[in-house]
């Protein structure tokens, strides 16, 4: 997993350490940890996973461990449109692999890169249950139903105007 | 309160809602206070009413009109049409796919028509953020029944007796697995309800604990009072926003009005119940890579025994059941097991929800009784094949199920004859196929999910799956051989033998099942390097139909790797071991000269 | 908030809460139920059916009579406004012409409790109207 | 235990309630190959993740094959073991492990010695009928162990020595399905991990994935250059493991033989670092005698217990997990650097070498000494005082490819000057040697009188956690040994929180000691090799004449000619070290 490298300010390790605290610092509670740290920061830098094994005294391994175990979890930021493309078997049967190929083509980026510009990123989702709208395509909160390879041309432009 | 003569239902499900159903709402609601109705008519934001395709949903009551795809701008002529003159919204009307009619009402609906509502009794009912009204449709009554009348053990022999199989996948016996649980004595034990949904074209856990989170509440009371646990959790997908957001006001509401917490009614029995949050793991759905999951680590699954029920989380007996399976309980104390147990077949009882979708008209959630036929299924309820073509194949079970084809469309479906047609049932994932689907490709589409998904702790699903997958990537590129297909089966058969948990014990499955019944469309693949479907574009050559081409060499410009030569005005010709099949020739063609074969 | 001390709390607030939800159980089985339609286009409107309609709605609750009343559009009885038709559980739909509050009264009285007929029946060649 | 009646193969036998199939069998005469499974009973450690799936056996009953190693037998069951289904599924698994495998076995350093090849022999995989992709990782080479990830087959036994065993946290599985693997955080190299390159990982791994870093050939070139003295140093475990590699049985003493290997090698002088034992022992001695009589008289700012600091694993341990109590251990350094930093001043004197010609190889059975001999404060102008570090395991390799044998060889005696060595300094190589060794001369300097029995048994053993009591003379130390890093922990905690009260501790980071070390020739997870290689060297001990380090005749002979008195001002410049706080360095590259 590829990632960028920050330097955490002192106000964003002191917002690990009351994250980590209103879990009681219990390892057990990993997960719902680097959600919430994940929720703050967007994104789980190496750092922010550093200063989370540091609270909860385990191993840094074990924190990485668990992040690339698990897909929501993502080492790099994503982009100002995070564009998620559903990619379960009611959308696949109708197509959305055509759709996904198309945003590839039209962002130059592939799946779970960002574009150079921080405003897109791309990724697959698996059902976000609104099969009765497949294929579907998620940018932020918006959801476009029944999406055809050619009108992703005009929902990206939504976003760049 | 009688002054109310009208509810309009709107759909909260998260289908309608990210086709904007709470702003229907919010019209249908300004609406009615312009016209000074809001005594007379109350809006409701409910779950999912399971007709997906047609949403945003609204739904009037008491007379069931059933508006479909409904707009906020569409709110205006609802209210003073149908509110204060009586005049339905014809053009908002689901029309019948197959009888091209506006149908009035969900009474009149084949979607409605064959469904059993057991599960899913209150999804579309009733709003899931308002516990009063789930009280008033008996939500604790069958706790507090369990707690007052009934000892642990009456509680477990009803369950048993009910015939209830867990609806995860597996179908084991939930009254039995109870028992287990209950009997391992220890100072602490767990109530786990598994809602890391993860099967991709499945979502009625989600649409239970969306549209009636308090049922499962309840029902994980009811187990913790069985087994002797105090404490119960929910894993649940933090993909699930909508579902989590109710579930914590269910949570709330619950405790505030002394249903869930300590001293349930005063019998001094506690119950408490936190979230746990999955964060996009497949496998987690089985038991102890959710357990380890929960416990903060890798969900790599471990062998069992021991199992959760002697030694789960923190090493505690654990009882996992998932969300539909503990929707069914409360239903069951209140009415009884004779009650549950005359639906259904011999050995699977009630019914199930499928999430019904693909190549087919009515496209949704359904809970319809065990035994009933595909057929009944696909071309009832599910208003037969989109767009008039024909239908190929099903799918059941998820990445975990298989194909099943024509001739198993008049088998009665429960756990059993799923499993013996070399499917499952799965979590009830119902994907329909028709014939522009090819089935090589599918299997592939299911491998790459395994591929993805499996957790690589043991070597048959991690490298196995990948082999697999890659032999089918092989043969839609038009390099497969009789043998890779001998492979396919052998490696598939010790992927299955082998494997540490279910997913790697079941992931083989589309591709057994589609070798078995539609080995030719293999062969074609292998033989002819022929798709039938025409998915598999290595397998597709353009062809320009001589008589046709006029000769205009717009397809030849178009070209990008100049497979296409001809004289102008005369017929062109494309160079098939060139052409790389992107299809630009094909959408420039202005005569329709150019044809896929 | 109440909060719920034992078996009989839950009880008693489901009694209290079940009108919160009646109507839409009435409205998922009405065929078990008696069903009133009133007509309600904008003639039915001005020759008072909606009073008609709000009366039948608290009368019948407060008579403790489980029915589910239901505007629809014009019935195609203009001439009788206001009209509505009764359709009791197992039996045929029958339409009643000028109903005003009085009639209204003699109908559930009458009809809806006994099954007598009631003057004022329109002739039944019509087709019920959804 | 209650007795279950089971069947494999038709056999009939009973076995306790609890046993696994694959012991079942194994009792039965029936061996089920294993693959990432690993038993070493003796230290507690069973690892069996069920993973590899080439145990799979065929239970009667059951739908899919069970691995043996983790099922356990219940009342009535039956088995069968090699069927044709079985084989099958063995074979293809085998085979899907091999396609994901680089075909680099005639270069790898596992070659002939590696579980995976073996095993692919013995079911007779002759094809991969399934290729495919195989997974690539970047190499990462660190002083001390090279990982190569392109040859992990996901056993994950280093995950469990490196957590569960040595609690290091340094690997973890990281992503998941085909990309799984095991790594350090962030998919860093070693050097930036807070790894101790104790080598237990290198030492349970089943195929060439982890290897120790290579220096034969350093080695080889520096014998090879005229200009160049080349002396080497052994470590007490060497003598009683190497024998094995030559298919001697484990706990052969093979000194003698070793010596003359060494020499016909080349090497211009072959020394013993049971010498510099000898001298660790004096400084370290001294040292704790001094502080424990401060501590005695009410000093406060002295601080007991006192920690050996030998082990360069431990050290490295305790400087990224125990920064706060760095200044607990002694600060007399290692035998291989005392040796090191006399050899580089002391001996280039006596043998007219100059510091940069004379070439200082140490032959030891640990990994971690070849991290050691790196550091920054181990070195003059650059220039280090021990040159390489090569594991017993190297130099076997060496000895096979140059003389071949050592069997035949003469017993040899090491060249003096550097090459007396007590009985003390032999039983550095067991745990609890080193405080035994210690203690037979702090007795007779703190006492003033002769010990008349110089083993300690108390202080011997296997147990992770021991403590015992000394007596000197009336006064009553409490002394404390743990080995393994795990162990280690607990005991360091155990005095961080106040709970237990010791003089002196040992800690070795292997279990067992260094005989057990990450260099040693390969025990398979069999602790029976490892209990031979220490019977060897208590044996070594009582065949020495002498047996206390301070009656060593060229320790005594070193301190009258060079540095003065134990804990002189030389002795302390040559002879100790001090300790960093590793803690705070982020391990994230930048």
């Amino acid at each position: 997993m590829s990632s960028i490298h920050i330097k955490l300010k002192d106000k964003d390790c002191q917002t690990i350490k009351e994250i980590c605290e209103s879990f009681n610092n219990d390892p057990g509670e990993l997960i719902n940890i680097l959600h919430k740290a994940q929720e703050h920061f967007g994104y789980l830098p190496a750092e922010v996973q550093e200063t989370i094994a540091q609270n909860l005294n385990i191993s840094v391994a074990k924190v990485y461990g668990v992040v690339t175990f698990y897909s929501f979890f993502s080492m790099t930021p994503k982009g100002k449109h995070p564009i998620s493309v559903c990619t379960g078997t009611a959308c696949y049967v109708r197509g959305a692999e055509k759709v996904l190929e198309e945003l590839k083509k039209e962002l130059k980026i592939s799946v779970g890169e960002t574009t150079p510009d921080g405003k897109f990123s791309l990724s697959c989702l698996r059902c976000v249950g609104a099969c009765g709208l497949a294929p579907v395509v998620m940018i932020g909160d918006k959801t476009y139903g029944r999406v055809a390879p050619e009108d992703v041309k005009k929902i990206i432009e939504e976003y760049n105007s | 309160m009688s002054t109310v003569k009208m509810h309009l239902l709107v759909c909260g499900g998260t289908g309608c809602v990210s086709s904007y159903s709470p702003q229907v709402a919010e019209s249908l609601i300004k609406e009615l206070e312009a016209h000074g109705l809001q005594d007379e008519c109350k809006v409701v934001k409910t779950g999912c009413f399971g007709f997906c395709e047609q949403g945003p949903i609204v739904k009037v009551i008491p007379d069931n009109t059933f508006y479909t795809k409904v707009a906020p701008e569409d709110a205006k002529e609802i209210i003073e049409e149908h509110i204060i003159k009586g005049r339905k919204v014809d053009r908002l009307l689901y029309t019948d796919p197959k009888k091209q009619e506006h149908v009035p009402d969900s009474k009149h609906m084949e979607f409605y028509k064959k469904q059993i509502r057991i599960a899913l009794r209150n999804c579309g009912f009733i709003d899931p953020e308002n516990i009063e009204e789930a009280i008033a449709r008996d939500a604790y009554s069958a706790l507090g029944k369990c707690l007052t009348e009934l000892t642990p053990q009456e509680v477990i022999d009803i369950i048993k007796k009910s015939g209830l199989r867990g609806r995860g996948g597996g179908g084991f016996p939930t009254g039995i697995k109870w028992e287990i649980a209950a009997k391992n004595a220890s100072d602490q034990k767990y109530v786990v309800c598994n809602a890391d949904e993860g099967d991709p074209g499945a979502f009625m856990d989600r649409s239970v604990l969306e549209g009636d989170p308090h049922s499962v509440l309840e029902a994980m009371a009811i187990c913790g009072y069985c087994i002797g646990a105090n404490k119960g959790l929910i894993y649940i997908r933090a993909e699930y926003p909508l579902a989590i957001k109710r579930l914590k006001i269910a949570i709330k509401q619950a405790m505030e009005y002394g249903v869930l917490g300590d001293d349930i009614f005063g019998t001094g029995f506690s119950f408490h119940i936190e979230l746990r949050y999955g964060a996009g793991a497949f496998v987690c759905g089985e038991e102890t890579a959710l357990i380890h999951s929960m416990e903060g680590q890798r969900g790599e699954p471990t062998v069992k025994p021991p199992f959760p029920a002697e030694a789960g989380y923190l090493g505690k007996p654990t009882n996992v059941n998932n969300v539909e399976t503990f929707a069914n309980v409360p239903p069951i104390i209140l009415k009884g097991a004779e009650w549950f147990s005359s639906i259904g077949t011999e050995r699977s009882k009630g019914t199930k929800v499928f999430a019904l979708a693909g190549k087919i008209n009515n496209v949704g959630l359904i809970e319809v009784p065990m035994g009933i036929t595909l057929r009944e299924v696909i071309f009832e309820i599910g208003g037969g094949i989109k767009n008039g073509k024909k239908f190929k194949a099903v799918q059941t079970g998820g990445p975990s199920g298989g194909c099943l084809t024509e001739t198993h469309l008049d088998t009665p479906i429960d756990f059993d004859n799923l499993l013996a047609a070399g499917s499952m049932m799965g979590s009830g994932g119902m994907i329909v196929m028709d014939e522009d689907d090819c089935m090589v490709s599918i299997a592939k589409f299911f491998l790459e999910f395994t591929v993805e998904e499996s957790c690589g702790k043991c070597s048959p699903c991690r490298i196995g799956n990948k082999r697999l997958y890659e032999i089918l990537d092989k043969i839609t590129q038009g390099k497969g051989t009789m043998e890779d297909l001998e492979l396919l089966r052998n490696l598939s058969e010790v992927i299955k033998d082998t494997s540490l948990c279910g997913l790697g014990q079941s992931s083989p499955n589309p591709v057994l099942s589609t070798l078995t019944n539609f080995w030719d469309e293999y062969v074609e693949h292998v033989t002819e390097k022929k798709c039938r479907a025409g998915q598999c574009t290595a397998l597709k050559k353009y062809i320009i139909d001589e008589e046709a081409c006029v000769g205009c060499t717009a397809c030849a410009r178009a070209c990008p790797v100049n497979a296409i030569s001809g004289e102008r005005k005369m017929p062109h010709n494309i160079n098939q071991d060139i052409c790389i099949k992107c299809g630009a020739c094909y959408e420039k063609c202005k005569f329709n000269a150019i044809f896929i074969k | 908030m109440n909060k719920i001390k034992n078996l009989d709390d839950l009880r008693k607030m489901k009694q209290d809460l079940q009108n919160k939800i009646k109507l839409r159980e009435r409205g998922d089985s009405p065929e078990a139920i008696v069903q009133i339609k009133v007509g309600m286009a904008t003639s039915g409107i001005a020759s008072g059916a909606k009073e008609v309609m709000n009366y039948l709605i608290e009368e019948l609750e407060k008579r403790n009579i489980d029915a589910v009343v239901t505007q629809v559009g014009d019935m195609g009885y203009c001439y009788a406004e206001p009209t509505i038709e009764v359709t009791l559980p197992g039996k045929e739909p029958v339409v009643f012409g000028y109903v005003n509050i009085a009639k209204a009264d003699e109908i559930i009285e009458k009809y809806i409790k006994n099954g007598e007929l009631v003057e004022g029946i329109l002739p039944a060649n019509y087709q019920s109207i959804d | 235990m209650s007795l279950i009646n089971i069947k494999i193969n038709g056999k009939e036998l009973q076995v306790e309630e609890g046993t696994t199939i694959l012991q079942a069998a194994k009792k039965v005469g029936i061996e089920i190959p294993t693959l990432c499974y690993m038993n070493l009973h003796d230290l507690n450690i069973e690892h069996n993740p069920g993973g590899c799936r080439i145990c799979v056996v065929e239970v009667e009953g059951r739908r899919n094959l069970a691995p043996s190693c983790v099922t356990k037998v219940w009342e009535g069951m039956s088995v069968k073991t090699h069927t044709m289904r079985v084989l099958n599924a063995r074979r293809t698994v085998m085979e899907l492990i091999l396609s994901d495998h680089p075909f680099e076995c005639l270069t790898c350093a596992k070659n002939g010695n590696c579980d995976l090849q073996k095993l692919a022999q013995d079911l007779g995989v002759r094809e991969i009928h399934y290729q495919g992709e195989q997974s690539t990782y970047k190499e990462d080479k660190s002083p001390a162990i090279i990982r190569d990830m392109d040859k992990c087959i996901m056993c994950r036994r280093c995950e469990t020595m490196c957590n569960d065993v040595q609690t290091c946290g340094v690997l973890s599985g990281i992503n998941r399905g085909f990309t799984a693997v095991v790594a350090p955080a962030f998919e860093q190299d070693l050097i930036k991990s807070p790894c101790t390159f104790c080598g237990q990982c290198v030492a349970v791994c089943p195929t060439g994935a982890l290897t120790e870093r290579d220096y034969t050939n350093r080695v080889i070139r520096a014998l090879a250059d005229p200009t160049k003295t080349v002396i080497v140093q052994t470590a007490p475990a060497v003598r009683v493991a190497l024998g094995e590699e030559f298919g001697l049985p484990a706990g052969t003493i093979v000194t003698g033989k070793m010596v003359a290997a060494l020499r016909r090698l080349g090497f211009d002088k072959v020394y013993d670092t049971d010498f510099a034992a000898d001298l660790t022992i004096m400084e370290e001695g001294t040292e704790f005698l001094d502080r424990l009589s401060r501590y005695l008289n009410g000093d406060k700012n002295v601080k007991l217990p006192i920690l050996t600091s030998c082990c360069p694993g431990w050290v490295n341990f305790f400087e990224y997990n125990f920064p706060d109590m760095r200044d607990i251990p002694s600060t007399a350094k290692s035998p291989q650097q005392m040796f090191g930093a006399i050899a580089k001043t002391y001996l280039a004197e006596k043998l007219g070498v100059k510091r940069e010609n004379l070439v200082v190889v140490s032959v030891m059975p640990c990994l971690a000494k070849k991290y050691e001999a790196e550091r920054e404060e181990f070195r003059v102008d650059g220039n280090p005082d021990v040159d390489f570090s090569i594991s017993t395991r190297e130099l076997a390799h060496l000895i096979k490819q140059t003389i071949g044998d050592i069997k035949d060889l003469p017993d040899e005696d090491f060249d003096k000057l550097m090459g007396e060595s007590t009985g003390a300094g032999v039983i550095f190589g067991n745990t609890g040697g080193v405080i035994e060794a210690a203690c037979r001369t702090a007795y007779e300097i703190y006492t003033g009188k002769t010990l008349e029995k110089v083993e300690f048994h108390q202080l011997r053993g296997f147990e992770s956690v021991r403590s015992a009591v000394v007596d000197f003379d009336g006064l009553k130390l409490n002394i404390g040994i743990a080995h393994g890093l795990g162990n280690a922990r607990k005991l360091l905690e155990c005095i961080r929180n106040g709970e237990c009260e010791f003089h002196a501790i040992e800690i070795m980071a292997c279990p067992g000691g260094c005989i057990g070390g990450g260099g040693q020739p390969l025990h398979h997870g069999n602790t029976e090799i490892l209990k031979a290689r220490a019977a060897a060297i208590y044996k070594e001990d009582e065949g020495k004449a002498l047996r206390k380090s301070h009656e060593n005749p060229e320790i005594i002979k070193l301190y009258e000619e060079f540095l003065g008195k134990p804990s002189s001002e030389k002795a302390h410049h040559l002879l100790h070290t001090k300790y960093f706080d590793k803690k705070k360095r982020i391990y994230i590259e930048k």
